[in-house]
Parts: C-alpha cells; structure tokens; sequence
C-alpha cells in the first residue's frame, strides 16, 4: 500500500509536535528521562533534558508522569527550583542518617542532682540547689530530661509557681528498682559504707513515694504551657 | 575499545604482512594471526602448513634485510624442528613426538585465542562509567550521634550520701563558732569577780550562758580553764569537796572568812 | 524510652520469622530498600541492607522482586560483586555516553593480560607470558594494579615463591560481574581445559578464584615484603 503510507508521512511531517506518539517511544521516553534524572550529577531543568531528547518531546507532560509514577515508592522526583531530581521520599530520611551511640558516663553535678530529683520528688531547682548547695545548670537538668530519666511533673503551688521534678519509669528500669520507694534510707547507706558516722543525728534522707499521682501542694503541667513546651514557628 | 583491540590492520595477502611484525604481540600472536587467515576452525588446523607459513614469513623478512626480534628467530627454529619431527620418520621411543609437539602448539594458540575472545568480551560489557551509570548525585548517610548515658545505682547512691554528708557536716562547722573560747570565759570571770567575795558555786555564774544543752559543756570546760588560770595569778581560789561536785569559787583579794552554811571545810 | 523500645524489640524478636507480612509491611520494605539503593555511593550488600532493616526481612527475596519491578525501566537492579546497586540500562547507554568521563583506553596488552588474571587467577607473571607468548612489560601489570582492577593475592608456594593475581571487588563492579564465575564463557572454557595453565590439558582444571581464601598452592603476602610494598624513606 504505496500510496496510504505516502499519505501517512506527510501528515507527520506537518505535525510533528501532536505527532501521535507510539506506546513504545511513550515507555522509551520514560526510561531515558529516568536514566538522565537518576545519573545526573545535578539537577536537571526540562531544557536539559530537552538537549538529550527527541525533538518535539513532551517534556514536562513525561516529567509529570513520571513523578506520578514515583509518588509512592522509596525515591521521588522532585522540583527543586525549576529543576528535577530524584530524592529519597521524605518519610524515610531516617534511613539516611545512622544513628551512633555514644556512650557517655553522667557528670557528678547530673548524679547529684538525678540522686536528689529521686529521693526529694517532688523537688523544685531552687530545692535542688539549697541540698546541693550549689547553683544548677539548666543543662544539666535539660541533658538528665534528654536522658528520659527524669521528668517534670507538675507546678508547686507557692509563688512563682516553680515547676517540680520527679523520676521516669525508666530511671527505675535503668537502675534496676521496683520504685523509688526501695532507695536505700539512712542506716543502709552507712551499712553500704557510702555515709559515715560523721553525719550529725539529725541527719535523715527522705523516704520518696513514686505516685504518679501529684503530691498535694503541686498543680498538674499545662500541655499547652509554651515555657515548657516551646511550640514550632 | 574492541574496535582498537579487533582493529590492528589484518593483512590478507603476504605482501603487506612482510613490513608488520611491529604490530604483533609475539611470535605466539604472529602464529594465531597467519592461522586465522587460514580461515579454518583452529582446533583444525594444520600445524604444518602453519610452520610452513611462519617460516616463510620470516624468511621474506631477512631477505628484505629487515631487524627481526629473537623472539620470533627463536619460534621460527623451534617450528623448523617441529617441521621435521613431524615429516620424517618417528624413531622408537622417542619423546616427546612430533604430534605431541603439534598438539601442544595447537593448545597453546587455542588458549591465547580463547583469552582474546574472552577480552573482548569482558571490554565490550557494559561497563560502569562508560556504559551504565550509578547513581549521579548518591544522598550521603547523615551520622546522628547521640549520647546514651549510663551511670549505676552505686554511682548515684554515692553522689547523692557524699553530697548531704558534705552538706550535713558543713553545718555542725557552723556551729563550732559558737563554742565558748578560754577568752571569753576569762572575760565573763574577770567581770563577776568583784561579786564573788564569798564561795559561789561556779554554775551561778555560767548557767545565763547555758543557751542550749550543747553550750553547757563547752561554756563549763572553758569557763574551768579560765578559772584555772586565774587561780594561778592569784585572783580567784578554787574548791571542791569531792570529784564530780559542785566546784566554789570566791575573790581571793576581797574574801572574808565567812564560812557559807553548808559550805565544806578547808581541805 | 529505654524500657519500652526494649518491650517492642523483644516481641519483634519472638515472632519475626513466622510473623505474616502485611501488604503494607510488604510495600514499606519495598521502598525502603529502593531508597537504600537508590542513595548509596556504592553497592551495598545483603548485610549492609538487613542491618537497616526491622529484623527477620526476607532481604534476598525482596531484592529479587524489586529487581524485577525495575526491569524493563530506565535504570535497573543489579547485583555486582555479591551487592546490589542501582544503574542505568545498559541499552541506554548512547544517551549516557557524554557523562563518561574520558577514560584511559586499556591497551590491548593491557586488557589481555587482565582477562587472563581475571579468568586463571591465582596466577604468576611467568603464567600470564605463557598464555601470551611474550613478555608482560612491568607498565602493564603497574597500570592494572592502579586502576584498582588487580591485586596481589599471594604467593605461589613453588621455588622463587612467585606473587600471585588476581581480580578485585572493583574490577567486578565495573564490568558488572556477580562473580569470577560470570565471567562471560568461562564454563565452556574450563570444559575445553583452556583455563589449564599446564601443557597439556586434561589433568586438572584450575577454577579461577577471586575469593579472599588462598589456594592451596598460595601462600599470604607478607606485608613488610619491601618488594612489594615499598616503604616510605
């Protein structure tokens, strides 16, 4: 049929931009812009890949597509200043950064003070400070919160309204202690030859309840409290 | 690449391979080339129209007065040996034979052969970075380094005793301050001695100091110290009628010999 | 925190292996070993991978079909030296070519003597100019052991104790090879006896190992060897 393939060429020669594409050039175009896309070095603009393409391609259309066709995998195609790129799926970032432990021993200030958040709970800073007898960094109470071993647990009801702090189901996990109600006393930090007998006779530590319940001179957080909880921008 | 490797110019005709002995890898290379152009199955090939052809070439070299590696000399008398064993007579015994020579040569240049196909296809693979890509801009792995704490129950007990104790015995520091000195107790005497003219009991005078149970003992043994040594400068007297009682004491200066209504006999 | 990961962990470890996997578990663990893949510099192993992944993952099946969902695409799952990495299509190749960074052309004595390391390791110089008929120039086999395709293995436990070759990781990845024993031909070679360093065939057919075992017939390179290792005066 000479004559109907004649007919056929001139009206793609006319046409070339609306020229009907065939389902292979369509699967073929796909896989060139996803080899472009996935070996380019820098993101690419549609003009790029426009250098690297059949003339007349559809570029942004089969740029569409594709993303389309990417949107729930592991990677996507993105625009990123007018330009494209494949890019791990913001949901699994997490696999790309690796987590390194660190092991890290406490400071002696966080060993005091976590010692006396959990025989003093409910204990405000100003408390923490007068038993120590030192002034304590925030940063020691915000690295002994990272930690999760301590947490805050409500507001004192005096002026001020200083919040109060107590320990965590997993202090008592780390520890190894049922509760906090198992903290040696008085007579078996001497028997465990940790207090002397230098100790005045008065001297006494205090017996801690871990009730998740507030103590009656504390008032329970406010989720919405932005000190304590400062909202994202 | 396998364009460069395939592509040394391949003679067909004699002629043009007399100037080219450059271009080969060895007399082995020469070999398996003048085989190929035998056009036959090199498992088939005749060993001794390929000695033949060898020689040939060689020969047409020195007749041009052309320089000729010792290598290919060196091939050249050992396929001219080659040619012999395997034209005359074989003696009894002799090894190796002729044939076995053949077939080790036929081996040799089917294996270089065999490794310059299997090169061929090794550089005509698709290869990464020529061919195939990897990824162009690989997402680097971000390492997060976070601090797990450990500290054990010991440490804590130990932190937390050490620091009430140092607290606790800071204290009673404080306290020590308020201990009566031997000066202080010498000036409290020297001001009551002009009203102890009679025996007094020593208490009468310190007990307004005895503020707390903790002061009546350091107020009482300073207060004796002092007294002792006012008794030495010849201020005061001291008596006492047996270990543990009241202790009396009167200005020595002013004394009368009034003897108190209990008061105990000169010792 | 501690405590309840440790809960969650602990049930996962129970039951991993007979746990059945939800489609969305299924899907999930699509995606992440298509992100994995997709960000890595350089392939990655079936440990690198299960290390990433919750415990108890069929890896090995899971790259597999992921293998097979990217066939036909722009850029294929394939496995190189035991590891799995993502690359452009071979076919593509003409749309790619002006990415390659110009490399050296391996001379042909170059790329014959790595074909026949590659396909008789462990072997000694004097068998490499055996196979080939001349001498192997020291350029060569330096230019070889530069571009990372080579390595010294050891050596061969025979008078003069000659060093032994044999291929890398790299050389694998480069021609995108899973193992020595894909090398294109080398069942048909080792059945005609053609990879026989010894004249003449028969008796024993050497397999070309690149495995980090020595042969017999091997022994480890010393390390101080100041032959082959030059110190730094």
């Amino acid at each position: 049929m000479p004559s109907s393939n004649a007919a056929v060429v001139i009206a793609v020669d006319n046409d070339a931009n609306s020229r009907a594409e065939t389902p292979d050039d369509h699967r073929q175009t796909q896989r060139m812009l996803e080899a472009l896309l996935f070996a380019a070095a820098e993101p690419l603009s549609a003009a790029d890949l426009a250098g690297r393409l059949p003339e007349g391609t559809d570029i942004i259309g089969h740029l569409k597509e594709l993303q389309e066709a990417y949107a729930g995998h592991g990677v996507n195609l993105v625009q990123v200043a007018g330009k494209w790129l494949f890019r791990t799926a913001g949901d699994l970032s997490f696999l790309l950064s690796r987590q390194a432990v660190e092991q890290k021993r406490l400071s002696r200030a966080a060993l005091e003070t976590l010692a006396i958040i959990a025989y003093h709970q409910p204990v405000t800073r100003a408390e923490i400070e007068e038993i120590r007898g030192v002034v304590t960094s925030k940063g020691t109470l915000d690295m002994l919160l990272e930690t999760n071993w301590i947490r805050m647990r409500g507001r004192r009801k005096t002026p001020g309204r200083p919040v109060t702090y107590g320990t965590t189901e997993a202090f008592l996990a780390h520890f190894g202690l049922d509760s906090v109600g198992d903290l040696p006393g008085v007579e078996e930090l001497k028997g465990a030859g940790l207090l002397d007998s230098r100790v005045p006779p008065g001297f006494s530590v205090p017996e801690p309840r871990a009730s998740e319940e507030l103590a009656p001179d504390e008032d329970p957080l406010d989720p919405n409290d932005p000190e304590l909880f400062p909202q994202p921008e | 690449m396998w364009e460069v490797y395939r592509a040394p110019p391949r003679p067909d005709g004699e002629p043009s391979l007399m100037i080219d002995v450059d271009g080969y890898e060895g007399p082995l290379d020469l070999l398996l080339t003048l085989a190929r152009n035998q056009k036959v199955d090199i498992t088939r090939i005749s060993i001794l129209a390929l000695a033949e052809q060898y020689l040939a070439f060689i020969e047409r070299i020195r007749d041009l007065r052309l320089e000729v590696a010792a290598d290919y000399l060196v091939m050249a008398a050992w396929l001219a040996y080659l040619k012999s064993k395997l034209l005359l007579p074989e003696e009894e015994g002799e090894e190796p034979t002729g044939e076995e020579l053949a077939a080790e040569l036929a081996f040799r240049l089917r294996r270089l052969e065999a490794m310059r196909d299997a090169a061929a296809r090794l550089a005509n693979r698709n290869r990464l970075g020529r061919d195939v890509f990897p990824r162009g801009a690989p997402e680097p792995v971000v390492v997060v380094r976070h601090a797990e704490y450990s500290a054990t129950l010991y440490d804590l007990l130990a932190a937390y005793a050490q620091r009430r104790q140092e607290k606790a015995i800071g204290i009673v520091t404080v306290k020590k301050r308020q201990v009566w000195s031997l000066h202080d107790a010498r000036d409290m005497l020297t001001r009551l001695i002009g009203r102890m003219a009679d025996w007094t009991p020593m208490e009468v005078f310190l007990s307004p100091h005895f503020s707390t149970p903790e002061m009546r003992a350091t107020v009482r043994a300073s207060s004796f110290g002092a007294s002792l040594e006012l008794v030495r400068e010849g201020r005061i007297e001291l008596r006492q009628t047996e270990p543990f009682a009241p202790l009396y004491m009167r200005d020595r200066i002013h004394a009368v010999p009034l003897p108190a209504p209990e008061a105990p006999t000169d010792a």
